[in-house]
């Protein structure tokens, strides 16, 4: 329990810092992203990595927190905060109405079906011209502000955006270290058992679909507000299929594991540092190698590797 | 092998010159471009043009004894990809300008980035939203899409067709295009029977045409970029659809002949003059501009230079003609820029002015019509 | 206790079980035995509520709970092991008995995300007294292991310790002797007496005839979907029925 | 008259598009048939099946129906280097797991195929020819009777495979008791290998057939193949007819969609349909019986 607690700190701290020797680089930029990301990917992390529900179609759910908040502020003139309750109170409970069809289904067809769901989402962005902009876009979105401090640069968005996923950090490992968390692994190694020890696994599935829906809802307007401008380009399957490849590179089931999936994953581009097309391929290549050989990501794959090349500490930090 | 060991030597003592020759530090530019991704049609071309010139200038002795320094990145088409890489060149790279995205998503994406930096931005994407409202430090050099919904309008009126059906696809090109489209059509008096939508993706879209076939309207007109607008032609042939078909410049290259087929004959099409370059006349300004990018082109590419690298090319040609006069400052630049008159490259001639940072007219566009496998002149 | 009233099942045209009714007595040791594929797995299924019956009713303390799912059954007091011992092989020993605890707390989503001080106290509760049950079954030492990493033995024990968690009135046990040496199942005789001790009801279905015939105060057999016989192990052992439907199996 | 000429060439024209769906659905029950996996990648199979095609056209200028065979041969052999280095190695596969890798290896070949072939779009002669064919008040292409006449010589073909030969029977086996399969002699290994293996065959033959009227390129797999896993679900991802029947009734509904209620919405349409079935038939239209869906 200390050591989650000192762990936790550390890493609020390393947010704290990071961008210190970044001064004015570009790569605080990119942070801000990884951020949001993070938050994303954690989201689908609580649904997947514990409670083991695939979803392909949190993109959906970013998307509507986004295209919420951008056309309530946009259009309709709405303080963004409000916004942003209303709207991610609204995309949980969206999610909770289809959570009880949706959840009853099992893999591939649990896949098929959120999937569907993403595919319908990014089809009414389209298509709703008169609101969303349809695929040109909708632009002028506010950025955040607290009275008269505006959060518009790329700093200060930082100190945002990881604001909000620090708390959803700490939420989340609350919730993985409670009796609810681990009803939920007790879900995922297997349902039949967890049902049978009283666990109302129908409710809690839909409950943490609902919770993982709140969360992107969160990330989307969080995005809208920094981005200005939003297009259903960044809320389609790639997306959500981005949000799954960061979770098995980073580790599946680890809050810890989400993170290091995000920054990985959005700075891919930079760890390449080519600009050539190989990307895509390196992305399909991660997902099968990392699923094949390393299926707890990287965050528990990387100390199993070490353990094994150093025999003699194999008894040490067996739990990461 | 050996070709290889040619080009690399040939580089080689080209670099070792180069170093020689220019003392003095290079001009940093900076190039987004979608290279992969779905509209990867844009910016392959694009990104192969402006890298082409940024190399024809620099073999030429660069701009005033200074060379230039292209550094480009790929946005795959995703906007967030787009804003982080803008950062990128502003921030790390330096650059003085920036040329491209080449779409209007990722442009409109980049404007707040570019406009807090101040740094001038030439875009290639067509949407008019991107120079309309003017901004100060955003430029584009592709036609907006009114021009050429203008142009069709025109002809349409010139023949008396005053109701027409339209089929747009679900992408940022189809949707802008459907804008502008029922925007104009009151202006030139004419009537939208159908409305009509198909997806980027789409294989089929005989439903769609099937409805117009039904309907009253005097011509179609179907706005998209390839694939989609060859699969209407195609569909539009099995259907027996008689009223004349007119697509966009969207899919104004060969690469829509051959898709299309037999089907593309007496398809009517606004196309920048890139197309029909050795059609024109002698007295035409653009076309020593033209016959030179062609030429250039094939050369580099062993390939056809289609009038997205065309957009590239002028948002080249321009950013150097800007620094000639501008100097190399961001602010000296565009200042340059805003005052470009009568510039005359692939997409147009160029009039910049305070009001308008997009510069062409409809005069851009001229009327082609696929016959026998080629492109004629519409009179 | 349990009473079974009248059961089928049918499995597309397979009819698995057929007329079972029987009564497990409160406080008793109920086996059920029966050569393989006699159904004994498939009306433990039906009585935890993992599959409907196609026919009849199960009722517990007299109240009928045919249509509640495992999970209300459990609430109920209703708690089974499985034959192929489905631990959560992911989390720790501890961890597992607290997934027992389930039923014996209740803090929400809400109240677990933010650490409300009573959803800490009811956690303190619960970690305290899933050690006791790990004592309870003599496993206290491997609280921290992670429950994948068990030998069978000990993983049968803790699957016990997790169904005690749940304060059962009625244990199911589907082959608990299943896969255990011999000193590991005198070792479980002892243990299923001194649950039964504290007042808990025991049905087990067992193959182990020395371990069904030691402790068993009543037992059912099965075969091929349909009840054969009931009654004392001394009744049992004498009953011409069950000995031909053994030995007529080799 | 003039909304029945039109609604008669909705039906036949989704049909036609239907057909193929019913084909690329065929591909994917083959796979979960005999081995319970939904095969994400699978079209990336009925992409590589056009590419191939063209590319021994264009590249090595084989004749059409040479070019054909050698297409379906090449996906054929790359159907069975998936299964061998990326299904083969997954011990006790979650379907989890199953679904990430598919989705990897889809995503991989796509991004090879961009690679080595190129972004372009690329069309491939009709078979025989462009002249329409008048039929109900609607016009087809030749191309749509190959796509109906190889549509119905595969659904014969499985039919007889999978009931009337040895190893088709053991596949079926496969699917449903594995353990049981092998007790008996089956290799449960190989039969999936073989399953992969038919499976890209069908799918790259459905590519093929369909290249000539929609064209392809690298990234044409993606929607094809989510249509196609439609198809199969409507009809209940296994009888070989129910999902073909799955695959017509969907193309037909897409296009009535599109042509009389709103072209922009037809996908969502087809999505909309997947999802109410799911939700509420998940065994499929056509099939009765207890699924483990729920």
């Amino acid at each position: 329990m200390k050591s989650d607690k000192l762990k936790f700190f550390a890493f609020c701290l390393a947010v704290l810092l990071a961008p210190l020797p970044l001064s004015g680089s570009y790569l605080t930029n990119v942070l801000v992203f990884v951020g949001v990301n993070s938050i994303l990917a954690l989201g689908l992390n609580l649904l997947l990595g514990f409670a083991g529900q695939i979803s392909l179609g949190q993109a959906a759910f970013f998307g509507l927190g986004a295209y919420g908040s951008g056309v309530l502020t946009s259009v309709y003139a709405f303080n963004p905060w409000v916004a942003m309750v209303v709207v991610a109170l609204a995309v949980a409970a969206f999610a909770f109405a289809i959570g009880f069809p949706v959840l009853r289904l099992k893999g591939h067809y649990l896949a098929m079906a959120t999937l569907g769901v993403g595919v319908i989402a990014n089809i009414a962005f389209n298509e709703t011209v008169d609101l969303t902009g349809g695929p040109s876009g909708l632009s002028g979105i506010p950025n955040l502000a607290i009275g008269s401090f505006t959060f518009d640069t790329d700093l200060k968005n930082y100190y945002l955006v990881w604001g909000f996923a620090l708390v959803m950090i700490l939420l989340s490992l609350n919730l993985v270290n409670s009796r609810f968390g681990r009803g939920l692994r007790a879900i995922h190694d297997s349902e039949v058992a967890a049902r049978v020890m009283g666990v109302n696994a129908r409710l809690m599935k839909v409950q943490v679909f609902t919770l993982s829906a709140f969360i992107s809802a969160i990330a989307g307007s969080l995005y809208c507000h920094v981005m200005t401008f939003i297009s259903p380009t960044s809320f389609g399957f790639n997306t959500s299929v981005e949000l799954l490849t960061m979770i098995v590179i980073g580790g599946f089931g680890s809050v810890y594991g989400s993170i290091l999936g995000a920054l990985l994953l959005t700075m891919l581009p930079e760890i390449l540092r080519t600009f050539n097309d190989y990307d895509i391929i390196v992305y399909g290549l991660l997902l099968v190698v990392m699923t094949i050989y390393m299926p707890g990501g990287l965050v528990k794959g990387v100390p199993a590797l070490f353990r094994r090349l150093t025999p003699k500490k194999a008894k040490e930090g067996a739990n990461a | 092998m050996r070709k290889l060991i040619t080009t690399a030597l040939a580089l080689f003592t080209l670099l070792c010159l180069s170093t020689v020759a220019y003392a003095a530090a290079p001009i940093k530019i900076g190039g987004l471009f979608a290279v992969t991704g779905p509209a990867s049609f844009l910016g392959e071309p694009e990104r192969n043009t402006a890298q082409m010139v940024v190399d024809e200038i620099n073999k030429a002795g660069g701009i005033k004894g200074r060379k230039i320094e292209l550094i480009t990145y790929d946005t795959v088409g995703d906007t967030t990809k787009a804003v982080q890489l803008a950062n990128k060149l502003i921030k790390n790279d330096k650059v003085v300008a920036i040329i491209g995205p080449s779409t209007t998503g990722d442009s409109m994406a980049i404007i707040p980035v570019v406009e807090k930096a101040g740094i001038p931005l030439i875009s290639c994407a067509a949407g008019s939203k991107i120079t309309e409202p003017v901004k100060k430090w955003v430029f584009k050099t592709a036609q907006n899409d009114g021009l050429a919904v203008a142009r069709i309008y025109e002809q349409l009126k010139k023949e008396k067709k005053t109701k027409v059906a339209i089929l747009t696809v679900s992408d940022g090109f189809g949707s802008s295009g459907r804008e502008q489209l029922k925007a104009q059509a009151k202006v030139y008096g004419i009537q939208i029977l159908s409305d009509d939508t198909y997806g980027p993706k789409d294989t089929d879209m005989t439903a769609q045409l099937t409805k117009i076939r039904g309907s009253q309207a005097q011509a179609v007109i179907c706005w998209g970029t390839n694939p989609g607008p060859a699969v209407v032609a195609r569909n539009a042939k099995q259907l027996g659809l008689k009223i004349p078909l007119y697509m966009s410049h969207g899919v104004s290259s060969k690469k829509f002949i051959v898709l299309a087929g037999d089907a593309a004959d007496g398809i009517r099409l606004p196309s920048g003059k890139v197309l029909v370059a050795d059609l024109l006349p002698k007295n035409d300004k653009q076309k020593a501009s033209l016959l030179s990018f062609i030429k250039d082109y094939q050369n580099h590419y062993k390939a056809e230079g289609d009038h997205f690298g065309g957009h590239a090319w002028d948002a080249v040609m321009l950013l150097k003609g800007a620094i000639e006069r501008g100097g190399d400052t961001p602010a000296g630049i565009r200042n340059a820029l805003e005052t470009t008159r009568n510039f005359a490259g692939i997409g147009g001639v160029f009039n910049f002015s305070p009001r308008d940072h997009a510069g062409l007219t409809k005069e851009a566009f001229t009327l082609v019509e696929v016959r026998k496998k080629d492109w004629v002149l519409v009179k | 206790m349990l009473n079974l009233n009248g059961i089928g099942k049918r499995f597309g045209g397979l009819t698995a079980l057929d007329g079972i009714s029987f009564n497990v007595g409160k406080g008793s040791i109920t086996g059920i035995i029966g050569p393989n594929g006699a159904g004994k797995t498939t009306l433990f299924n039906i009585a935890t509520g993992i599959y409907p019956p196609s026919c009849g009713a199960v009722l517990l303390e007299g109240k009928d709970i045919s249509k509640l799912p495992p999970e209300g059954r459990a609430h109920l007091g209703l708690v089974r092991t499985f034959q192929n011992i489905e631990l959560f092989g992911k989390m720790t020993v501890l961890e597992n008995v607290m997934v027992g605890l389930h039923t014996q707390s209740k803090s929400g989503m809400f109240a677990c995300a933010f650490r409300m001080p009573w959803q800490m106290g009811e956690e303190k509760r619960i970690r305290a007294r899933a050690q006791e049950l790990l004592e309870f079954v003599g496993i206290p030492e491997l609280a921290d292991v992670e429950a994948g990493t068990l030998p069978f033995g000990k993983g049968r024990l803790l699957e016990i310790a997790r169904a005690m968690a749940l304060e059962p009135k009625l244990l199911l046990m589907d082959e608990p002797a299943a896969g255990l040496n011999s000193s590991e199942t005198a070792e479980l005789a002892d243990l299923i007496k001194r649950i039964r001790d504290l007042g808990i009801t025991v049905a087990l279905v067992e193959h182990d005839m020395d371990l069904v015939m030691d402790i068993c105060d009543q037992l059912v057999v099965l075969n091929l979907g349909t009840m054969l016989a009931e009654g004392t192990p001394r009744e049992i052992q004498d009953n011409q029925a069950v000995i031909t439907a053994y030995l007529g199996e080799e | 008259m003039e909304l029945l000429n039109q609604v008669s060439q909705f039906v036949i024209s989704g049909l036609a598009t239907g057909a193929i769906y019913a084909l690329i659905g065929l591909s994917f029950a083959i796979i979960f048939n005999s081995t319970g996996i939904i095969n994400f990648a699978q079209g990336e199979f009925v992409m590589l099946g056009g590419v191939l095609t063209i590319l021994c056209i264009n590249a090595l200028q084989l004749p059409l129906l040479a070019a054909i065979c050698a297409a379906v041969a090449g996906t054929t052999v790359i159907g069975l280097v998936f299964e061998r280095l990326a299904i083969r190695p997954l011990k006790n596969a979650t379907p989890l797991a199953l679904i990430i890798i598919t989705i990897g290896a889809s995503i991989l070949i796509r991004g090879l195929v961009m690679l080595l072939w190129g972004k372009d779009t690329q069309a491939l002669p009709a078979f025989s020819g462009n002249d329409p064919i008048s039929v109900a008040g609607a016009t087809l292409l030749p191309q749509h009777l190959w796509i109906f006449g190889v549509t119905i010589l595969v659904i014969v073909g499985c039919r007889l495979f999978f009931h009337h030969t040895i190893s088709g029977k053991a596949m079926r086996a496969c699917s449903f008791n594995p353990r049981a399969a092998n007790l008996v002699g089956v290799s449960v290994g190989r039969m999936v290998l073989f399953s992969f293996v038919i499976s890209a065959a069908v799918g790259s033959l459905a590519g093929v057939i369909i290249a000539p009227l929609t064209m392809t390129a690298y990234d044409v797999g993606v929607m094809l193949g989510l249509k196609g896993f439609c198809a199969a679900i409507m009809g209940g991802m296994g009888s070989g007819l129910g999902t073909v029947l799955g695959g017509l009734i969907l193309g037909a509904l897409e296009s009535l969609g599109a042509g009389l209620i709103s072209s922009g919405y037809k996908d969502a349409i087809a999505f909309l349909i997947l999802l109410l079935i799911l939700f509420i038939r998940p065994q499929g239209l056509f099939k009765k019986g207890e699924t483990d869906r729920v």
